[in-house]
Parts: C-alpha cells; sequence; structure tokens
C-alpha cells in the first residue's frame, strides 16, 4: 500500500510542481508587455548625469490630459542630435547615437509597461494628480512602475496590470472600486 | 473494413435487437432527435443566440422552461429519498433507484440548458469564481444561489447515483465494489438530508424566488414565490416519479414497481397537493388583490395575448386530478385514477411554469404597449426535444442494463428458482 | 527491491497525469483560457486609437449650411457635435462618410440602364466623354434638350444651374421642396418672421418634423414656448405639431385649401377684407360663390362656426401669420392652396409673411417644375445634382423609362434609385471632405471622389460653350458667386386663369367616390424624412416598431375604420388607387389618425439606396395622385383616393 | 492619519421636457454615434435590435377617440433606478441585485454601470427590468468595412452574447474630468458633463445635472410638479406616511429620469391604470 501511494503522490506532486510553474510563468508572459527592447537606455544614467528629475520630461501628457506614453525619437535625437558627433571627449554634449538612424522622428520603438484592455479607461493624470488633504500625491509613477529610475538595466522593464493591483490600491487609499470607475 | 462493419452490427444488435417494430420506430424517432441536438447545439454555440426567438422583450424561452420544469418535477428525487432514508419507509425501496436516476438527469439537463441560455458559455464558471454574494449570509443574487445549491445537490446526486452503477451484476461480482455498494447504501441517509437541504434553496430560488424577487415586474413579484415553489416541487415531483416507472413498465409489460409503492407515493402526492393547492390560491389572492395593486396594475389586465387566464383556469382544472384521485382512497386504489392524478398533478405543475414564463414576459411594460409572443424557432425545439430524447435514452438505457428497479431482479430470480 | 510491474507504472503514469492537471488549473492558467477563447472566437474589434481632437466643419450641402464640431481621434472623424443645431443629414454625415458603400470613382454605366453594372474609369476620360456628348447637343442647336435637376438650393445646386443655362438650355429644376413650390406660385419663397408673431395658422404644414429648415424650426418651436404664441394646426393625422398646437383643427384628408378658402371667403364677405395681390377681385369672386361656409364644412368636415372663430382669431391678432406647404421634409401643396394661404396673410396684412428671391436661383425652366419636366418635357441629357426624382417624385416611374432613352449623368456619393438609371455616376463628398472659406477638410477626401462644386467647374471648363462660365477652377472660389437672398419677391398674383383648374381638380378629387372609398395621406417618420435618411443604420435603428418591423412595413388607419372593413392589427393589406396597386403592407390601428383615412409612412421601399435602405417596405408614392400643379409644375400627392383589401 | 472616503458627491439624474420634445430623434443619432452601436443590415428587427436610447412614440388612443387624440414622443434610455430602502434591505436597482457575476453595479454617482467583460450573458438583469433598457447582443456587434473608422475609442466594443446598456455617458464624464485634470483643477468631484443625447438636443427638452445639488436645474425639475417618472407608482402617493410604509413592504424602481409635463393625458399614458391606481387605493 505504501508503495503505491509512493508511487502515485512522487510524479503528482513533481508534475504539480512543474506544471504549476509552467503555467504560472505562461500566464504572466501572456500578462505582460513585450520583453524586447531594442534601444538601450538607462533610466538611472540620464536622472544623475542630466538631471532629469522630473518623469513627465519625457513621459509626459497631451493636451487634453491624456498620458503620451514611451517618447518618440524625436524627442532622444533632441539631445542626442543626429548631426552631432558619435565620439566626443567633452561630457557635458550628448553624443550622436547611430542606433536611431534607423527610425524616423515619429517612431516608438519601445513597447508599453503593461496594455490594458479596450474596456478600461485609464488616466494617468487623474491618478498622478490625486492628493490628500495634506496635499501628498497618493501615486507616485514607481506605485506601478517600479523604481525605474534607479533602474541601471538597459532591459525594459516589464510590468504586468491585473484589475486585482489597480483595486489593491483603490481600497487602501480608499477610492471607489465601482466597476464604472475604471470600465466603460 | 470488415471490422469496423462487423462492431456496427454489434452495436446495432446490442441497441435494437430484440425489439419490437413500435419500440425501434421510437428509437429511431430519439435518436433523430438527437442528432439534431447535436447539429444545433453547434450552431448555437458557435454563432450565438441570434438563432433563437428570444429577443429583448421574451429574454428567456423555451430552455429556461425546460429548467423550471425538470427542476420542478426532479424535485421527487429529493423528497423521496427523504421519506425513504430519513422516515425509513421502506416500500419506496424499489422505486428510489429510477428516482434517483430521474433527478440526476433532470438536472444533468437544467445544467445543459443552462448552458446554452448564457450568451458566453465559456464565462460559465464566473458564476462561481465572481459570486454576486452582497454581504449578508445568503446570496444577493438568486441565480447565485441557484449556480452553488443546484451543483452541489448535483453532486449529491451523483454519489446516490454511484451504488446503482456499482451494483450492475458485473461489477458487483468484485468484493471490494460489492463493500463499497453497501456501505453507501447504509450512509446514504445523511446524502438524503444534505439533498433535502440544498434542494430546499434552490427548488425555491430557481422555481419561484428567481421571480418573485423581481420588484419592479409586477407580473412576478410576490415574496411568497420561494415557498411556493418548494410545495410545487414535492408534490409534483413525487407524482413525476410515480407515473415515469409505471410508464416504463406499461411499455416493457412488467411490473417494474410494486403497486403498493405507486400508492403510498402517490398518496405522499396527494396530500402534499393539498398544501400547494391552498399555497396557490392564497398566492392568486394575494397577487390579485396585494401584490398587483401595489405596483400600480389591474392583474387581469396583465393577463392577454395568446397567453391569457386560460392558463389559470387550465392549471385549476388541473389541480382537480390530485386532489381527488390521490387523497380519497377508493379512487387511489383504483390503477387508471391513480395514474390519471398523477398525470394531472405533472400537468398543473408544467402550467404553472409555462405560465410564469410565457405570461410574465409577453405582458407589456409600458402602458402603451401590447402584449408580445414568443414563437420557438427550430433550434429552439431541437435542442429542447433533443435533451428530452437523451433523458428517455438514457433511462431506457438504464432499464435495460442496470439494476434500476431491484424489486424486478428480485422477481426475475423467484421465477428463475421455480 | 520489488521488481516493476506494469501496474506500477500505471500508477506513475496516474499520478503525473494527476498532478499535471492539478498544477495546471492550481494556476489558474485554464481561466485565463477560457478568457482568451472567448475573445478569440468573437475576434473582438479594437477601434484604432489616436490624439482626439476637435475640428470644426461647416456644411457645403445643406440649404442651412450647419456649423459643426467634429470630434477627431487621429486622423478618423467619430463624433459631430453642434452648438447651434443641427439638421439630421448633417448629423448623421459620419455615417455618409464612412459608408462601405461609397463610391470611389466615376463609374460608367456597363450594360442596361438599371441593371447596376459599372465599371470604373478615370476622371478625364468620363468628363471627355461627357463634354463630347454636349458639345455635339450644344453644335445641333439642341442646347434646349440638356436638364438638369438639383437637390437644393446649395451652392453646387447654383453652379449647376449657372452651368446649364451657360449651356443655352433653360430646364434647371429642383426637386420639389417648400422653397421650389412656393416660388413657382408666387414668384418668390415666403421668409417666415417666425420670431415675433403671436399666431400661427398652419395648413397642414408639420413645422417641427423637418418643414423648411428643421433646424431654425426648433429654435423657432422652443421660441414660440416660451413665448406662448398660439399655434393652430390644421392636420387629417395627429402629429406631433398637431400634438404641440394649441388648437388642432382636424380636417378632412386634403381638405386643408378648401378650409383657407372658407376662412377667406368668411374674412372677405363679412370682415370687408381686401388682398393687395393682382386680380384679387376675380378670385374673391370665385371663392365666394364656390366655397360658401356652409359648403367647405361639409368638404372639411370642421362646423361652421369653428371656421369663424378661426378666422375671427386670426384676424385680430396682433401679428398673425398663416403657412401653408403640407407635410415635413417632404412637401406637397397645390398652387391654389398656397395662393390661397398666402391671401390669407395679404388680407390681414401679416408682417411676418415676406415673399424672397434667391439672386442665383430660379424654380421655373421651360415648364413649371420638376414633375413637369419628367411628364411634358423633352431632354436628351440629363444631369442629378444629388438629386432623387426617381424615388422622390409620384411620377418616378416615368422618370425611369425616360432615362432610359437619355443619357444621364448624376453626380452623387452613394448609390441612389435614380442613379441607377445613370450613364456616369460621378463620385461627390460629403461635407466632411469639402473646403469651404471658413474650414479645410476635416476628413481625407474618399479615393478618387471630388468636390460636387469642382465636378461641375471641370465639367464646364470641359464644354466648348461653358468654358468662360466660371472664372476659377478651384470651388472654394465660388462662394464669391453664391446667391444672396433678398426681398424682392416677385409681385403677388392669383392666377385665376390657372387656378381655376386647380380648385376644380380639388373639388373633383374630394367628391365622393365609390370605387375609391378611402384616403391615403402621408406621414414621415423621424430622421427618414421622405426617404433620405434611410440608407444609414443609425437611421434605421431609430424606427418605431409600429412603423417597421422586420421590414415589414405598417400603414395607420383608425380603429372605427378599421371595424367597419374588418381589419385586425397586424393584418396585411394590399392598397389600390387610380394609379395602381402598393405591395404588402400591414394595418395599425390607431386613434389618432381621421376616420376612412390610411396613414401611410414616407420615405421606405427605395429600390436602389445602398443594402441599408433598399428592400424595406413600400414607396407609397408610386400610386399617389399625380395630377402635375400647372403653376407649381410638381404633383399635388399629398391626398390619394384609395381602396384596401 | 486617516485617509477619508472620496465619494463622488454629485448624483446623476435627467429630466426630459415632453412638452417641448419634437420627437427630431437627433438624441438617438447622437446616443449612437457616441456609444459605437453596432450596425446590422436589417436593424428593423426591433426585439433585438441593440441601441440605449428609443425613441419611443405614444398616443393616448387607449384613453381617448379621434380627434381627442395626442401624440408624443418619449426618449427612453436606461432610467437609472435607484430603489428603495425597504426595512433591513438598502437601496438597490432592479437589476443590479440579481446579477449572478456582479457584472452589473451602481456607481457613487448613481450610474448604473453594466461591464460587458464580466458579463455571462444570462439576461437575468433584462428580464428584472421594468424598462426594457438593456440590450442583449444576439448577434456579434457589426461595423462594416468603412464603418470602423468612425468608432470612439472611450467605448469599447462588446462582444457577442453580453448585455449593454445605457451609462448616462459616463466615458464623457472622465473624459471632461480628464481635461478639468489637465488644466489644473483637482476636485474631480466638481466635474459636470452632458451626455451625448442632451447635448444635441435643439429644443433644450433635455436636461442633465446633480441631483444632489438643489441648485442645479434637473433639480429644480425634478422637484416641480410636471415631474413623473415612467410607471413609477409610489411617486403617486403624496402622504409621507403612507409612502414609507408602501415602501417597507416592497422596493420601487425610483428611477433618476424625470419626465417633465403639463399634459395630464402623458401622465395618465405613464400609468398602467390611472383611473384606479396605487394611490387612491392605498389613501
Amino acid at each position: 500500500m505504501r508503495r503505491s501511494l509512493l508511487l502515485f503522490f512522487t510524479p503528482f506532486i513533481i508534475c504539480t510542481w512543474f506544471f504549476f510553474g509552467i503555467s504560472l510563468d505562461g500566464c504572466r508572459s501572456v500578462m505582460q508587455a513585450d520583453a524586447a527592447k531594442k534601444i538601450p537606455f538607462m533610466h538611472k544614467t540620464h536622472i544623475e548625469k542630466y538631471g532629469a528629475k522630473d518623469c513627465e520630461i519625457c513621459h509626459g501628457y497631451e493636451e487634453n490630459g491624456r498620458f503620451k506614453g514611451t517618447p518618440s525619437i524625436a524627442e532622444c535625437t533632441a539631445c542626442h542630435a543626429r548631426d552631432a558627433k558619435v565620439t566626443s571627449d567633452d561630457p557635458t554634449t550628448p553624443r550622436r547615437k547611430p542606433m536611431f538612424d534607423a527610425y524616423k522622428d515619429t517612431d516608438r520603438p519601445w513597447g508599453s509597461f503593461a496594455k490594458q484592455p479596450d474596456l478600461v479607461y485609464f488616466s494617468h493624470k487623474v491618478v498622478m494628480t490625486a492628493k490628500y488633504e495634506d496635499g501628498r500625491l497618493k501615486a507616485r509613477c514607481g506605485s506601478c512602475h517600479g523604481d525605474k529610475a534607479s533602474s541601471i538595466d538597459t532591459k525594459m522593464i516589464k510590468g504586468k496590470m491585473l484589475m486585482g493591483q489597480c483595486m489593491d490600491c483603490h481600497t487602501a487609499l480608499h477610492i471607489s472600486n465601482a466597476c464604472a470607475v475604471c470600465h466603460d | 473494413m470488415e471490422k469496423s462493419k462487423n462492431l456496427f452490427t454489434a452495436i446495432y444488435d446490442g441497441i435494437f435487437g430484440g425489439t419490437s417494430k413500435n419500440m425501434r420506430i421510437a428509437l429511431y424517432v430519439l435518436f433523430g432527435l438527437t442528432a439534431l441536438f447535436l447539429i444545433f447545439a453547434i450552431q448555437i454555440l458557435f454563432w450565438g443566440l441570434g438563432y433563437t426567438d428570444m429577443d429583448n422583450n421574451f429574454t428567456w424561452g423555451a430552455w429556461i422552461i425546460g429548467d423550471l420544469g425538470l427542476v420542478g418535477l426532479g424535485g421527487g428525487a429529493f423528497t423521496t429519498g427523504y421519506i425513504l432514508y430519513i422516515f425509513r419507509v421502506d416500500k419506496l425501496r424499489p422505486i428510489i433507484n429510477s428516482t434517483v436516476l430521474i433527478g440526476f438527469m433532470c438536472y444533468l439537463f437544467t445544467f445543459v440548458f443552462l448552458l446554452f441560455d448564457l450568451g458566453q458559455p465559456l464565462r460559465c464558471w464566473f458564476g462561481f469564481a465572481y459570486p454576486n454574494w452582497g454581504k449578508g449570509v445568503y446570496p444577493h443574487s438568486m441565480l447565485t444561489e441557484v449556480f452553488f445549491c443546484l451543483s452541489f445537490y448535483f453532486c449529491v446526486l451523483i454519489v446516490e447515483l454511484i451504488p446503482v452503477i456499482l451494483e450492475h451484476k458485473v461489477l458487483i461480482k468484485n468484493k471490494i465494489i460489492a463493500a463499497i455498494a453497501h456501505y453507501m447504501h447504509l450512509l446514504m441517509w445523511t446524502m438524503a438530508a444534505g439533498g433535502t437541504f440544498l434542494s430546499f434553496f434552490h427548488q425555491g430560488s430557481l422555481g419561484g424566488g428567481m421571480w418573485g424577487v423581481l420588484y419592479a415586474k409586477t407580473v412576478w413579484f410576490a415574496p411568497h414565490f420561494f415557498y411556493m415553489a418548494v410545495v410545487a416541487a414535492m408534490a409534483g415531483g413525487t407524482s413525476f416519479m410515480t407515473l415515469m416507472p409505471y410508464i416504463a413498465g406499461k411499455i416493457l409489460k412488467k411490473e417494474l414497481v410494486p403497486m403498493e409503492t405507486f400508492q403510498i407515493l402517490t398518496r405522499v402526492s396527494g396530500f402534499i397537493f393539498i398544501f400547494y393547492f391552498i399555497f396557490r390560491i392564497y398566492d392568486l389572492y394575494m397577487v390579485a388583490n396585494v401584490y398587483a395593486p401595489m405596483g400600480g396594475r389591474n392583474y387581469f389586465d396583465m393577463w392577454g395575448g395568446y397567453y391569457g387566464f386560460w392558463m389559470i383556469v387550465l392549471e385549476l382544472i388541473l389541480f382537480m386530478g390530485p386532489l381527488v384521485f390521490l387523497n380519497i382512497k377508493s379512487f387511489r386504489d383504483q390503477e387508471k385514477f391513480m395514474v390519471t392524478g398523477a398525470a394531472c398533478g405533472v400537468g398543473a405543475i408544467v402550467i404553472s411554469k409555462l405560465s410564469v414564463l410565457l405570461h410574465g414576459f409577453s405582458a407589456p411594460n409600458f402602458p402603451w404597449k401590447g402584449f408580445t409572443a414568443y414563437t420557438p424557432t427550430i433550434q429552439e425545439w431541437s435542442i429542447t426535444l433533443g435533451c428530452f430524447a437523451v433523458m428517455i435514452l438514457i433511462y431506457m438505457a438504464f432499464v435495460k442494463w442496470f439494476p434500476l428497479f431491484p424489486h424486478l431482479e428480485h422477481h426475475d430470480e423467484h421465477e428463475a428458482h421455480h | 527491491m520489488k521488481k516493476i510491474e506494469r501496474k506500477d507504472f500505471l500508477k506513475l503514469g496516474a499520478g503525473a497525469v494527476a498532478g499535471g492537471l492539478s498544477g495546471w488549473v492550481f494556476s489558474g492558467s485554464p481561466f485565463m483560457a477560457f478568457q482568451w477563447l472567448a475573445e478569440w472566437t468573437q475576434d473582438q474589434y479594437v477601434p484604432v486609437k489616436g490624439l482626439e481632437k476637435y475640428v470644426e466643419a461647416v456644411s457645403d450641402s445643406c440649404p442651412n449650411g450647419c456649423k459643426v464640431s467634429v470630434r477627431m481621434i487621429g486622423e478618423r472623424a467619430v463624433k459631430i457635435e453642434s452648438k447651434e443645431g443641427v439638421c439630421p443629414a448633417c448629423q448623421n454625415a459620419l455615417q455618409m462618410l464612412y459608408h462601405p458603400e461609397r463610391i470611389g470613382m466615376p463609374l460608367k454605366l456597363d450594360g442596361a440602364k438599371g441593371s447596376g453594372k459599372y465599371v470604373p474609369v478615370k476622371w478625364d476620360v468620363a468628363l471627355k466623354d461627357i463634354s463630347s456628348r454636349m458639345n455635339k447637343l450644344i453644335s445641333e442647336g439642341k442646347g434646349n434638350a440638356i436638364a438638369a435637376i438639383n437637390k437644393n438650393e446649395s451652392l453646387n445646386g447654383q453652379l449647376m444651374e449657372k452651368f446649364i443655362k451657360a449651356a443655352g438650355s433653360n430646364n434647371v429644376y429642383y426637386e420639389a421642396s417648400l422653397k421650389s413650390i412656393t416660388s413657382a406660385t408666387l414668384g418668390g419663397f415666403i421668409n417666415y418672421d417666425f420670431a415675433n408673431t403671436d399666431y400661427v395658422l398652419s395648413f397642414g404644414a408639420k413645422l417641427v418634423e423637418g418643414w423648411n429648415s428643421s433646424v431654425d424650426m426648433q429654435k423657432v418651436f422652443t421660441n414660440w414656448k416660451a413665448k406662448g404664441t398660439k399655434i393652430v394646426q390644421a392636420d387629417t393625422v395627429c402629429t406631433m405639431t398637431a400634438s404641440h398646437a394649441n388648437e388642432w383643427v382636424p380636417v378632412k384628408p386634403g381638405t386643408e385649401a378648401v378650409l383657407a378658402f372658407g376662412i377667406a371667403n368668411y374674412l372677405i364677405t363679412s370682415k370687408k377684407m381686401t388682398s393687395s395681390g393682382d386680380e384679387f377681385a376675380k378670385w374673391s369672386q370665385l371663392i365666394i360663390n364656390k366655397f360658401p361656409l356652409a359648403k367647405v364644412a361639409t368638404f372639411t368636415g370642421v362646423k361652421e362656426d369653428v371656421i369663424k372663430k378661426i378666422a375671427d382669431e386670426f384676424s385680430k391678432a396682433k401679428n398673425p401669420v398663416a403657412v401653408a406647404g403640407k407635410g415635413g421634409a417632404g412637401v406637397s401643396a397645390s398652387s391654389a392652396e398656397i395662393i390661397a394661404v398666402y391671401c390669407l396673410n395679404t388680407l390681414v396684412k401679416s408682417k411676418a409673411a415676406t415673399l424672397m428671391k434667391n439672386s442665383a436661383v430660379t424654380y421655373t425652366g421651360d415648364v413649371a417644375g420638376v414633375d413637369a419636366l419628367i411628364k411634358d418635357g423633352k431632354f436628351s441629357m440629363l444631369f442629378l445634382n444629388n438629386a432623387n426624382p426617381v424615388y422622390k417624385s409620384a411620377l418616378g416611374e416615368d422618370l425611369k423609362k425616360k432615362m432610359e432613352k437619355a443619357f444621364v449623368v448624376s453626380i452623387n456619393p452613394i448609390m441612389n434609385d435614380s442613379a441607377a438609371y445613370a450613364d456616369y455616376i460621378l463620385p461627390s463628398l460629403s461635407y466632411l471632405e469639402a473646403v469651404t472659406p471658413s474650414n479645410k477638410e476635416v476628413v481625407k477626401k474618399f479615393k478618387e471622389s471630388k468636390d460636387a462644386k469642382d465636378i461641375i467647374i471641370a465639367l464646364a471648363k470641359a464644354v466648348d460653350k461653358t468654358k468662360n462660365t466660371f472664372s476659377f477652377s478651384d470651388g472654394i472660389d465660388s462662394y464669391k458667386i453664391a446667391g444672396k437672398d433678398s426681398a424682392t419677391g416677385g409681385k403677388f398674383s392669383f392666377n385665376v386663369d390657372k387656378v381655376k383648374n386647380v380648385i376644380d381638380a380639388i373639388e373633383k378629387k374630394l367628391a365622393q367616390n365609390a370605387e375609391y372609398p378611402l384616403a391615403m395621406v402621408p406621414v414621415e417618420v423621424p430622421l427618414v424624412g421622405d426617404g433620405d435618411g434611410l440608407a444609414f443604420p443609425y437611421v434605421l435603428k431609430s424606427i418605431d416598431p409600429k412603423v417597421m418591423l422586420y421590414n415589414d412595413m405598417y400603414v395607420q388607419i383608425n380603429r372605427d375604420t378599421a371595424k367597419k372593413y374588418s381589419i385586425s392589427e397586424g393584418e396585411s393589406l394590399v392598397i389600390k388607387s387610380a394609379r395602381g396597386k402598393l405591395g404588402k403592407v400591414y394595418a395599425t390601428l390607431t386613434d389618432t389618425v381621421a376616420p376612412d383615412t390610411v396613414a401611410i409612412p414616407l420615405g421606405f421601399g427605395h429600390k436602389n439606396f445602398t443594402k441599408y435602405g433598399s428592400g424595406k417596405g413600400v414607396n407609397p408614392k408610386t400610386i399617389m395622385a399625380a395630377d402635375v400643379d400647372p403653376l407649381t409644375g410638381t404633383a399635388d400627392w399629398w391626398s390619394t383616393r384609395v381602396k384596401i383589401s | 492619519m486617516i485617509v477619508k472616503d472620496v465619494k463622488m458627491k454629485r448624483r446623476w439624474g435627467m429630466a426630459i421636457d415632453l412638452d417641448k420634445c419634437t420627437g427630431c430623434g437627433k438624441c438617438s443619432l447622437a446616443c449612437n454615434q457616441e456609444n459605437n452601436m453596432p450596425i446590422f443590415e436589417d436593424d428593423s428587427d426591433v426585439p433585438k435590435r441593440v441601441a440605449f436610447l428609443e425613441l419611443m412614440k405614444l398616443t393616448n388612443d387607449r384613453d381617448a377617440k379621434f380627434p381627442n387624440v395626442k401624440t408624443a414622443y418619449l426618449p427612453k434610455m436606461c432610467q437609472q433606478c435607484e430603489g428603495n430602502k425597504q426595512g433591513k434591505h438598502p437601496a438597490e436597482p432592479p437589476c443590479v441585485t440579481v446579477c449572478p457575476a456582479v457584472a452589473t453595479d451602481r456607481g457613487d454617482d448613481g450610474v448604473v454601470s453594466q461591464i460587458w467583460s464580466r458579463c455571462i450573458g444570462c439576461r437575468y438583469c433584462q428580464t428584472a427590468c421594468p424598462y426594457e433598457a438593456r440590450a442583449f447582443n444576439w448577434w456579434k456587434p457589426e461595423y462594416e468595412g468603412s464603418f470602423k473608422n468612425s468608432l470612439s475609442t472611450d467605448v469599447s466594443v462588446a462582444s457577442r452574447g453580453t448585455i449593454v446598456k445605457c451609462t448616462f455617458c459616463s466615458h464623457i464624464w472622465k473624459r471632461e474630468r480628464d481635461k478639468a485634470v489637465a488644466a489644473g483643477k483637482l476636485d474631480i468631484n466638481d466635474v459636470l458633463y452632458t451626455p451625448a443625447c442632451v447635448n444635441t438636443c435643439p429644443t433644450g427638452a433635455m436636461v442633465f445635472g446633480d441631483l444632489n445639488d438643489p441648485d442645479s436645474e434637473v433639480s429644480k425639475l425634478a422637484n416641480s410638479d410636471r415631474a413623473v417618472r415612467l410607471t413609477n407608482v409610489i411617486d403617486d402617493i403624496k402622504d409621507p406616511a403612507k409612502k414609507k410604509a408602501l415602501m417597507d413592504k416592497k422596493q420601487f424602481p425610483n428611477p433618476k429620469v424625470y419626465y417633465l409635463t403639463s399634459q395630464k393625458w402623458l401622465r395618465d399614458m405613464m400609468r398602467f391604470n390611472p383611473r384606479n391606481d396605487a394611490a387612491k387605493k392605498n389613501s
């Protein structure tokens, strides 16, 4: 009897663990954005070296309050000018990056941190400007995106957004969790 | 080729072998309906409910009628089980296997119908994953209650059905299986008790509560509807459980169940029908005099179109069957009156379910609108009738191959001994 | 160690399978897979995202010149909003703009007319072919055989008029509208100063249901409600205007004109009022003799004292106005009726009705109007400028036959019943693609379609005789020569010689008729109007089930009348008039319709108006009265004698 | 630090003046455009039609004969019911309690939402709705060819077999809120908006606003004598004690769409039983 149990449960446990892991990874990779990052960009260097403290310099808003998302190549080449030198001894002037040559000004060769389904109405601006009564901001970029500012990884920082995460924050910050708050 | 041909003949002989001509025709019809069911099931599941005659006004149709009928009549399983296992009325033992099987199939096909009725059948698990439970102990939505109680009770029915299958003459030879079957039978009272508890909820919710809570729909609103449906299921279900083996016996020309068992069950049924009748009269009175005026409508104005007041009249006439024939001993002792009584009882239940649906949906929601009608399409008919055909086929298969009627086997053995 | 048996492998395998399954289930992926499957099986469409902006636009295709603000997502227009009010067609322009059956290239007929077989051709090929045919006609001295029918008086209609006149033809007509029939009768259309009236006497004009300019009328209506202007509506069916009116005078079908005669009669005889129009004496004598109040009362079904009361109120009001032109989007009235009602205005010296004229538009040509052209006109070449006379005219069937013999060019963005009989279809634009002095194009032009103005100018340039008609080659410059409205309407004349016959005809039509005991009058459905809206799904979405259900059309019949003819609700009917019979319609019983009257919805029954508009219901105009009025030049189809079976 | 509940202080409601409505149908057009209504070849299949705003024609020929008849158009959208507190039961719209999968729910601003991605398509809410305000996607929502270009990105396209309904264009509120926040306004509770149908009404018959704000036009209209709510018989009982007693026995829909009219026939037509209504029976 004991032998039978052993024979059954050994593969049972191994397979449970194995398939659980694989399926969960599968789910995650489905939920997450494309990991390929065509242009290696290091947040930390840019922030430290050039004092780009405010995320909104690159990740800004349209006039009507909609989030622009990732910057276009034009914003990169504004500093890394297309006609500047590739190598230079002057550390203060940004150099030309040949990798931009393959792109048009309007290109945005980055994937999103997380794509929301069509029926989610999410406004960065509203979340980012919500304040406590004492004037502190309720949310920061890092609340959802992780500590990107000090990231030294040139890989895409992937994220995933499940409804649960949004609802957790809403609950913690005492914001309504009614469906129509985010869905249409 | 040769092999498959042989296999086919073997299967054909296995099913049709030794049957009379009439039986064969009946079987062909049933298999034909099953085939239609499969064809249209694919159409409905893949291309949606647009092919039905349901619409934004007549939101539910044939399948929910089927659900209400099946659950209402399948409710006989818990009543019979309860009387047998808890009150120890052992005379009911010859009928219990058949009862459990019918109950099982009724619930199985309730699920099938419910699944077809969903616009998104692939999301059916949402009912369990995101139940609308609200803050209290009881679920907010009657349909959540239906989801949970129906599935739990279905599990109970499966457990109750297992011994019937285990007692198959081939399987029972295995000692372990025989032991399991024996002990399961012994412990079945726990299932009967649990099943009754669960049944009370979903009978009430699917049969009545679901409609009674719709406070904005004056046609349906009746807070007591929940309880009435439970009584209706007990009354009609027991009649139904009598009727099915009786018909099977007539067809097979054998005494499947002793007359005594039938009479006990119909007596119970008739007795509960008295309560149900009183409840129904109270219901009519309350709806016509209290709830309809509360909702600003005249009760008789709500009846019209094709599904008029005749439904109530017919139901009341049918009521007389069980009330008279099943409660007066001299009638009940005569087979024809007993069967007529039980059939009328089943009829009254079916008509009441029909009128809930058809009359409820056809009544206008706006004062300037007229009554609407519902004519099921071929898809709806096929799936509904196909499901019934499959039920009959399963029942026939069980009669043929499984010990559905222990009485019959004892009988046969008895004869063999002589 | 025991020997490993086959049984053990089974156990191992069972464990592995069970484990794998449980792992898979507990990870939650099956549920996600379900979700995926649900989405994948249904091919969820996600609209293309883009930056939101608002762009202002002015309509150049409707005479009102609706000003709208278009919500754009990237390059796509997704919503039309307007602060100043917008007509239904302009509000629904997105459905025209993005209609899947838009014509993108000039089409040349490739088969029999009406067969719908067309091949796309290049613009220059089409223009060359058309212009060479025109050149030939003109050189043969048959310039007058070129005719044109415009949809309305918008700028491209004016350009078309200029072009055809330059080619040496007088035959430019406009689809029957309030402006066109009034102008043909009175020498000018009437500008009503509704804002300052205190008493409106309407003879069947569906003032709030699309009559004249729907945008202006909605504003006027709000103003009336606020001020408490008295509205008296003579109508056969309880329409919205009748229901909103302070007083509804339920006249028998088609007797609005007779009521006007009666009131005029009373004002002239009892109040000694006079009109300044030519031949007034002659006319008043005719009316007084022909229509004594008692006779008017029997004809109209309105009691004598009611007529007197209305006439008294009308004459005593500070600034009364009488309004003619039965119908909403589709207007029909006889010249006698227009004259009689305008006469009422002149009798009380109303300040609220002025005759106006557009400097660039003349409504009459060699014949009086579009139906007269169909009936008596001779043309071997016909231009249709977005017009759909085959559908809209009561004589549409006759026009079809004439079009089969003539060379027809149709300028329109989507196929319609008339374009189906054209030799060339030149694709024009919706106003969102057009350029006006105040706005650029909102959306890029659809394929190779062109602005109707540009098409007409290009045509004019291609024809030898009209080469110099337009001093510019771009449609945007044509705004400089746009016609202006001015209060220089012609001298009002009663035209008694012609009107006398019309009055006789009215009297004859209203006489008892044993063969055709019922009268059929049209009713209009919101947004559908007289049929222009039907090609657009969002219009179809708003149609009441009591008008159309499962492609079956319902006509309204009075309950008592239905009882008389034993018709039950929803029963199928065949309606016959002297001109023929209609296809299957169904009955809906309602007391909002006068007894012995069939109220039939207008605007349905298109044969060829994209797949959305075709084959829905019947077109009652095919059997409606089609006697062409000598002055308006259009058929007075309003009330038709019919029988039902 | 105590974090206070941030609740919407608005309670959106609508008033529709039927005496001003001319039945032009522009509200219906605007609604279809704004909410990406599916386009079918035959939308004359009215019972299966998917539309949020129904332009209903009503006449009084139930009660009157020619020529004493009247006609009116009644734009009917989701009435955004509230229900009423009944004993221990909280006030709930008729549709919200019945949903087995929490796909429909009442927001803090009183708007009844419907999330198609959670909907299993059981249509119980449709059965419960006394105003036929919910539409089921019997067929897959189609937008033939280039019609797809006119789809707004603010309203997602629902899948086949789900319920959709009017939500008072709550996505427009989100849009306006974004704009206000972008312009530096921090209290999103201050943001007002107008649904597409109200925005387009040429005669000003439709008014939209905050019912919680006693100074708003809509609450003034809703409290006027001309206001009447569709088939909501509890409004006919004027005595507050009796009203409360009745509400303790049963919930009433209590919609937030008020129809305004001075015409008696219209008020009568909004009741099934005008001559013998609940008011008289219970008073």
